[in-house]
């Protein structure tokens, strides 16, 4: 499994750490001037004058799970959406499908952040909605241009043919056959997904604003990068390491699914 | 009897226009749904009971939000985007000023990344697994994950502050220094690039590994004709999508690069606006945005008909 | 021997799984020459024939060598230096055909590569029997016939100017006229020096071109030497007549089509007030010119092909124009043998579990049950279920066709549309093969549309013969004169 | 140069010795309100705006660093002896265009200012003042009658956005004003551009030119500092100001207490309507760490009263510090052990997030949870004024007297504490009818020693302004809160 092993490697320590990390956090010290370093604390003090280290160790958690969870569900949701538009025969179901969605791009996501913020005060689970559904449009819109073209392959009017059900279709043969395209996209709205976790968490959406979060540290420490850059710099390499192993992952398990199948 | 594509045509830019109405009807509904109004922002943290109503009273705001809505619309029929609420400006003018460092930005951004992100895409799927595929991809996956602000205000550090090899904002003008455009569109360049090249990279390697590629390859037609001419268009309609979609985020404004590299584009205005519940031009914006990303769209499903013609006989 | 060689195959070993497919096969290939590879289906002639393109079934053992041939895999037995460019006509060109692309596409990149501008397409297509240049130029795949699109991968084939040639069942799909002139067109090439590989199940064409015949049997060579030596000398018996005589009268009216006029997105219309009545236990054989629009015809039965207007009624009652509202009852009343049997199955699910999830769907079989059903159907078929449990990729031409007309029949269709079920079959597994079919037909009184340029199958199978000739159905077998005319695309106006 | 009455500018600011040198263009930064700016000045909000209008317009008097009035305009003010009647004598100045500026234009401002239907800012302030009462003795005369007794009115001249502009103008696409600097040019939310006006009372400037940026992020104000594409930027972060304050590349200028921190209690609503509950959040506040956290310990610890360093401030009051024991007696007293109090807060100033963070963690030790609710920054300030119980706040330096007025009065408008004694008031009335002003003193002495017991502000800091400079820049004063007189006060300035 020599292939596995870069990716592995990336993923390992950011995982320990998501996993482990809160056991060993232990309890929070005094607190001292924002940005410094050195003084018993190893990575500095973050934007709140806590020590960054304990910050570290905490914080993996929720962003996996949020991460993890609202990527899941944006696909949850726009899967069979965009199957559904890909598979139906009729042009006007497929626009009554697709269409709405495309009103819901042109709205600023902006304003649908401010308003679940201020309206719904949504917490971590209700965050992870908000991204997961503001996601959709966009997802949608990717699988369904992959969709279309294998769906409209003779293997599947033979299923038809043969009575085949739509979820066979449409999971088994269609979703197969672009399994690269939507892993490749799925990987990558991975990391979008988290960064969207931390700006909404300044606009006060689910996770507090100094919450313990990889990537609410980063967006806030911002301003201390340079008297003590670890507060950012260590939660963005945990980050990169988790989403870049994530996404090898991904290749490497493709690869070998992969091959020539259709050799003539 | 029309063509397929031509009756598609017709009926989309049909919907288009519906599409188009409805944005700055439901854009008016969030915008009323947000707390507070005009008034309130106004006042600041000067927050007098009687001076807020007395500015209501002023901006005719007290009347109710359908009569609001209605005037706005009656006059958007006669070409009239209305003022602004706070300064009394014309709409129009807040877009133009908006729109002309935006497309600016996002045309130079956009000449860019298709070529990069396209190439990466193809070198990378030259051989899956291969060290120069892993390269690309943890590179532009790296970076992808680093978020725009950190990645910023790292460039600027760099090489505005240390190095001076480049202007770190565009205060005092862009036109008068196009240098500056350099960082804000590596900046906004790190994310799309990943996700497109990633994309085509997928779409490739199946692709090259379907029969008529190998055939072609076969039949003698150089590899690199075959990648681009035979294999890419089956790999690319998830990609313009994508690149559709990058596009739209381009136009309708990035906020974090303005605000960082200081320019008035319409993030910003659009920002400003809903700080400030600055209805007519919020409203204003959302016309503009919904034109935009109605035309983006239907370009890219055009792009993704054409790229996978069988769809027309899809039973 | 002291003929220069193009290339050698010396004892060429092919095995997967330890099981072997080829073994110890030698040939040759000589300038001006032509070589036939004959054999039972799934003998093992395509997997000799990629040889030479260096393409191996994934994981397999090769042995022997190749000398010449494309430069391959790099695997044992790759061709080593002095390799010459190898066209291949494939077995199943549908696959080789990009769906994104016009067909001119590729044609005219040939013509660029291996020099010759528009002209030499234009030559190519009409060599291969293609006279509406235009029309095919400007097309996709999916919009070619079968035949059509076979013939456009033989154009390509001459346009890469290869000095050796390997046609893979390069005449199945066409009718015996075009095949005549496609065998001409081969003759032609030869002698101006090119060597050809030929695999065919034709032995007439065989007969025809062959210099060197190796028959194989289970991937072994039985014999090799010159046609008159190898083959059997008489023409092959046409399949035993059909005589009515000790068979049950065709029953009731199953399926009857009136006014059926059927059009493609875009093009004109491709079938005109077709009309015709289909009893119980009868078979109505449809031939035709290739692109004349029978597949069109049977996808339009199936509900493949919804736009069309005219009514097609089942027992009285009139079906769906679509599959999608075709209840299982109207899905299992009346199935359809695709064309192209390869890319009707998916690449990544044994064969087996396909053809038996057509019974679970449409018979609400057991999953054991109907596995069982379809076991038995393919043997019967002639095809070793073992075989059929591994993926498409793993069956060669003939065996993807019979599974597929297993899993057409293993729903115990009413009325069942067969598009080209022969053409990749050799004679024995063909007789057989039809003498299932009208056993079926006469026990369980199945309605057959046989679709075939196969005039032997025909005579053996049908009851009545109609030609389709641009889109019309004329009654009686086809008059020698529509034969001959030169094959348009579409009907011209 | 002629000094600022406000003393010498800048002793401490970096680079303020030297000789003035004439000329050249200077950009300052500052974080600018957008497309909506405007320049007419009584619309003035952000300190972006009130720097612009510094520069064009003026006012009768102006905020010196202790926020005692300072004359600018007005030469100098006369009560009579019921402190009702106030005489103004203005100086001899000229607008841009070189009429000179007259009792007139002073009346037109402050009626236009007054006008109920526009709601300026500033009309708050101007409440005291019968402006139709009030006249003109002569040009260069006003004669402000009040509506009553009011010991302070000169703060009234020097209220926020209490400028003066020629009689009769509505349109403010060309300025016209009489402040040091003339209109040249105005891109709203990107810059405007000054000229010097020599014509200026107080001495020409030494700039030619003055450019005002806007720039609303921080790190990009720091940033085109840092590469010499401004030379002025306001509002820098405590970590940008360390980070670069050893470098050498820019000069930075803390402008102490420019900026009060702390949290408003709603006196009246419970848990705060019990003064215990109030003194116990006083006593679990550590307002070193709230500092250090929240300000990156670029401030000095509050006291609980607003205003260091601002005349009548009571330095002598004893420093509060934390004590958990003392604090869960009395809630224990006030029978509130176990207490949950929510806290508004939102990202509309600095260090408001941070501090409500802090306070969570100090307050837990005692016993107490605070639940931390992030607000929308836009509409803050309106939501906290009635709403909730608890929330953080933030004021401008304003004179005490001011503070008290418009935050502490029944009558206030913006009295976020809810804070409504009479007795209170009826001090407040009182010393403003009190002539002698160490009578006053004591007064306000009296009404802050209350506050300080008891009052709804828990006030525990107060954070420094800080400016960065670029090192070619001279002249800026350190000693101005922002605000006041000499800050954002570029007719002082030169570039070496
Ligand atoms: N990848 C594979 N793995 C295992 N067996 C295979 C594979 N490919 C082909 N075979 C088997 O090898 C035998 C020869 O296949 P081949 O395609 O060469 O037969 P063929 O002579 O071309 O038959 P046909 O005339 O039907 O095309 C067949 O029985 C087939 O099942
Ligand atoms: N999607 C399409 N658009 C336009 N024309 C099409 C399309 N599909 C098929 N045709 C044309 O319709 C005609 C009938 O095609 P059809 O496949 O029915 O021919 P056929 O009789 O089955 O030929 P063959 O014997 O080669 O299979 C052909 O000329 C073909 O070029
Ligand atoms: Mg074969
Ligand atoms: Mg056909």
């Amino acid at each position: 499994m020599r292939k596995y092993a870069f990716g592995t490697a990336l993923i390992a320590v950011p995982l320990l750490i998501a996993l482990a990390g809160p056991l060993v956090a232990g309890e929070p010290g005094p607190r001292a001037v924002s940005f410094t370093a050195g003084g018993g604390h190893w990575l500095g003090t973050d934007f709140t004058g806590r020590d960054v280290w304990r910050q570290v160790l905490l914080g993996g958690r929720s962003v996996v799970l949020v991460a993890i969870a609202a990527t899941v569900l944006a696909y949850a949701l726009a899967l069979p959406l965009a199957l559904a538009a890909a598979l139906t025969g009729r042009a006007w179901w497929e626009e009554v499908l697709l269409r709405p969605l495309d009103v819901l791009i042109a709205v600023p996501s902006l304003l649908l952040v401010l308003l679940v913020a201020t309206a719904l005060e949504p917490g971590p689970g209700g965050l992870a909605l908000l991204v997961g559904v503001a996601a959709v449009p966009d997802v949608a819109r990717v699988v369904h241009a992959a969709a279309v073209e294998a769906a409209a392959r003779p293997v599947v009017e033979a299923l038809r043919l043969h009575g085949e059900s739509w979820w066979r279709i449409a999971f088994d043969q269609v979703t197969r056959t672009i399994r690269r395209t939507v892993a490749a996209d799925a990987g990558t709205r991975l990391v979008g997904a988290l960064y969207l976790v931390a700006t909404a968490a300044f606009l006060g959406v689910g996770v507090q604003p100094d919450a313990a979060d990889w990537a609410v540290m980063v967006d806030r420490n911002r301003p201390g990068l340079f008297l003590q850059p670890w507060a950012v710099v260590v939660p963005a390499l945990l980050v990169a390491g988790l989403s870049t192993g994530t996404n090898l992952l991904f290749d490497a398990a493709l690869h070998r699914a992969g091959g020539k199948e259709v050799r003539r | 009897m029309t063509t397929p594509l031509r009756g598609w045509a017709r009926r989309r830019l049909l919907l288009g226009a519906g599409q188009i109405a409805a944005v700055p009807v439901l854009v008016f509904v969030l915008t009323e749904a947000l707390p507070g109004d005009a008034a309130v922002t106004i006042a600041g943290d000067d927050p007098d009971p009687a001076r807020i109503a007395a500015i209501r009273a002023a901006l005719r705001l007290d009347r109710p939000a359908v009569e609001r809505f209605a005037d706005w619309a009656g006059e958007l029929v006669h070409g009239e985007l209305g003022r602004s609420l706070v300064s009394g400006r014309p709409v129009a003018d807040y877009l133009a000023d908006g729109l002309a460092p935006t497309v600016l930005l996002a045309s130079v951004t956009l000449v860019l990344l298709v070529p990069v992100a396209v190439g990466l895409g193809m070198l990378a799927a030259r051989r899956e697994g291969g060290p120069l595929d892993r390269a690309i991809s943890t590179a532009t996956l790296g970076v992808y994950a680093v978020p725009e602000f950190a990645l910023g205000v790292l460039l600027t550090a760099v090489f505005a502050i240390r190095l001076g090899w480049l202007p770190p904002t565009a205060v005092g003008g862009v036109r008068e220094q196009p240098a500056v455009l350099v960082l804000p569109v590596v900046v906004l360049l790190a994310r799309p690039v990943c996700s497109v090249a990633r994309l085509v990279r997928a779409g490739l390697i199946e692709a090259m590994a379907a029969p008529y590629a190998v055939h072609a390859l076969r039949c003698g037609v150089p590899p690199a004709r075959v990648r681009w001419t035979h294999a890419l268009p089956n790999a690319l309609a998830p990609a313009a999508q994508q690149l559709a979609r990058t596009a739209d985020w381009l136009l309708c404004g990035v906020i974090v690069a303005e605000a960082l590299f200081v320019i008035p584009g319409l993030g910003t205005v659009l920002l400003d606006a809903v700080a400030a519940r600055d209805v007519p031009v919020v409203q204003g914006l959302a016309v503009l945005f919904g034109v935009v990303t109605v035309v983006l769209n239907l370009a890219a499903d055009l792009v993704a008909r054409r790229l996978a013609p069988r769809t027309e006989v899809v039973v | 021997m002291t003929e220069p060689e193009l290339v050698r195959v010396d004892r060429l070993g092919v095995a997967v799984g330890g099981r072997t497919l080829v073994d110890g096969v030698s040939l040759r290939v000589r300038p001006g020459r032509v070589t036939a590879l004959v054999g039972p289906s799934g003998s093992g002639k395509t997997t000799t024939a990629l040889a030479l393109l260096g393409v191996y079934p994934d994981g397999a053992r090769v042995t022997g060598t190749v000398t010449g041939g494309m430069p391959g895999t790099g695997r044992p037995g790759a061709p080593g230096p002095g390799a010459v460019r190898v066209g291949h006509v494939p077995q199943h060109p549908a696959t080789v055909l990009n769906p994104a692309r016009r067909v001119g596409v590729l044609l005219r990149d040939l013509a660029r590569v291996h020099g010759g501008g528009p002209e030499a397409v234009r030559r190519a297509l009409k060599d291969a029997e293609l006279t509406d240049v235009e029309g095919v130029l400007s097309r996709y795949p999916h919009q070619l016939s079968g035949g059509q699109q076979q013939r456009v991968v033989l154009a390509q084939a001459l346009l890469t100017g290869a000095r050796v040639i390997v046609a893979d069942e390069p005449t199945t799909g066409q009718d015996p006229g075009t095949a005549a002139r496609v065998a001409a067109l081969f003759g032609r090439l030869v002698a101006r020096g090119t060597g050809l590989l030929l695999l065919s199940h034709d032995l007439r064409t065989v007969r025809e071109l062959a210099d060197e015949v190796v028959v194989l049997e289970a991937g072994r060579t039985v014999r090799t030497g010159p046609p008159a030596d190898v083959l059997p000398a008489a023409e092959e018996p046409a399949p035993s007549a059909p005589s009515r005589s000790g068979r049950p009268e065709p029953g009731p009216v199953r399926l009857s089509v009136t006014g059926l006029t059927a059009r493609h997105p875009g093009g004109a219309a491709v079938l005109h007030d077709v009309g015709l009545t289909l009893r119980a236990g009868e078979c109505l054989a449809l031939v035709g010119r290739s692109g004349s629009g029978k597949t069109t015809l049977g996808r339009c039965l199936a509900g493949l092909h919804p736009r069309h207007d005219g009514s097609v009624r089942l027992d009285g009652e009139p079906l769906p124009r679509s599959v999608r509202r075709r209840g299982r009852r109207g899905l299992s009343a009346v199935q359809y043998v695709f064309q192209d049997a390869r890319s009707t199955f998916a690449d990544h699910r044994p064969v087996l579990d396909q053809v038996a999830r057509a019974a679970v769907r449409l018979r609400g079989r057991s999953p054991s049950e109907a596995a069982d059903e379809a076991r038995t159907l393919l043997a019967a078929l002639g095809l070793d279920p073992a075989k059929a449990s591994r993926p498409p990729a793993g069956l060669s031409g003939g065996e993807l066709q019979r599974a597929a007309l297993a899993r057409a029949l293993v729903v115990d269709p009413a009325v069942l549309v067969c598009d080209e079920i022969t053409s990749g079959l050799d004679t024995d597994t063909r007789t057989a093969i039809l003498a299932r079919l009208a056993e079926r037909r006469d026990r369980t009184g199945l309605a057959l549309l046989f679709i075939s340029h196969d005039l032997a199958a025909v005579g053996a199978l049908a009851d009545a013969v109609v030609t389709m000739a641009e889109g019309r159905l004329v009654t009686g077998p086809p008059a020698r004169a529509t034969e001959c005319q030169t094959p348009g695309l579409t009907s011209p106006a | 140069c002629s000094p600022g009455p406000a003393g010498t500018p800048g002793d401490a600011a970096p680079g303020a010795s030297g000789t003035p040198r004439r000329g050249g263009r200077l950009r300052a930064l500052f974080a600018g309100g957008g497309a909506n700016e405007t320049l007419d000045p009584h619309l003035v909000n952000l300190f972006a705006d009130a720097a612009r209008a510094k520069a064009l317009y003026e006012k009768l008097a102006d905020s010196g660093s202790d926020l005692a009035a300072v004359p600018r305009l007005a030469a100098e003010w006369e009560p009579n002896a019921g402190l009702d009647t106030w005489t103004v004598r203005l100086r001899e100045a000229v607008f841009h265009d070189g009429r000179p500026v007259t009792a007139a234009d002073v009346l037109y401002s402050y009626r236009r200012i007054a006008d109920p239907k526009r709601a300026f800012r500033a009309r708050a302030s101007l409440e005291p003042v019968d402006l139709a009462a009030s006249r003109a003795i002569d040009a260069r005369t006003v004669e402000f009658r009040l509506k009553r007794p009011y010991a302070e009115f000169p703060n009234v001249l020097a209220a926020f956005g209490a400028y003066i502009v020629p009689e009769g103008t509505e349109d403010f696409q060309h300025p016209v004003g009489s402040g040091p600097f003339s209109f040249v040019s105005f891109r709203p939310g990107t810059s405007l551009l000054v000229r010097r006006f020599d014509g200026y009372w107080d001495g020409a400037p030494h700039l030619d030119e003055l450019e005002i940026l806007a720039a609303a992020e921080e790190s990009a104000r720091a940033n085109a500092l840092l590469a010499g594409q401004a030379e002025y930027a306001h509002e820098l972060t405590p970590a940008t100001a360390r980070a670069h304050e050893r470098g050498g590349r820019i000069g930075i200028v803390r402008l102490r207490n420019s900026a009060m921190q702390g949290f408003v209690m709603k006196t009246d609503r419970p848990p705060f309507d019990d003064v215990r509950v109030r003194q116990a959040f006083f006593l679990i506040a550590d307002r070193q760490e709230l500092v250090d956290g929240a300000l990156s310990g670029a401030g000095e610890i509050g006291n609980d009263l607003f205003g260091k360093g601002a005349q009548y401030y009571p330095a002598g009051l004893p420093q509060r510090a934390q004590d958990l024991d003392r604090a869960r007696a009395l809630l224990r007293e006030a029978g509130a052990e176990g207490l949950k109090v929510t806290l508004d807060t939102s990202p509309v100033a600095a260090g408001f997030v941070e501090a409500a963070g802090i306070l969570k963690d100090q307050a837990a030790k005692a016993g107490v949870t605070v639940e931390v609710k992030v607000g929308s920054k836009d509409t803050y300030w309106k939501d906290i004024l009635d709403g909730g119980v608890f929330a953080s706040y933030r004021s401008g330096a304003l004179p005490v007297e001011s503070h008290i007025s418009q935050r502490l009065l029944s009558g206030s408008t913006t009295n976020a504490t809810h804070w409504r004694r009479p007795d209170f008031d009826d001090l407040y009335t009182q010393a403003q009818s009190t002539a002698d002003p160490a009578a006053r003193a004591a007064l306000y002495e009296r009404m802050q020693r209350r506050l300080y017991d008891e009052g709804g502000f828990l006030i525990w800091g107060f954070a420094d302004w800080i400016v960065g400079t670029a090192q070619r820049l001279r002249g800026v004063s350190a000693e101005a809160p922002a605000n006041t007189l000499d800050w954002a006060r570029f007719d002082k300035v030169w570039l070496a």
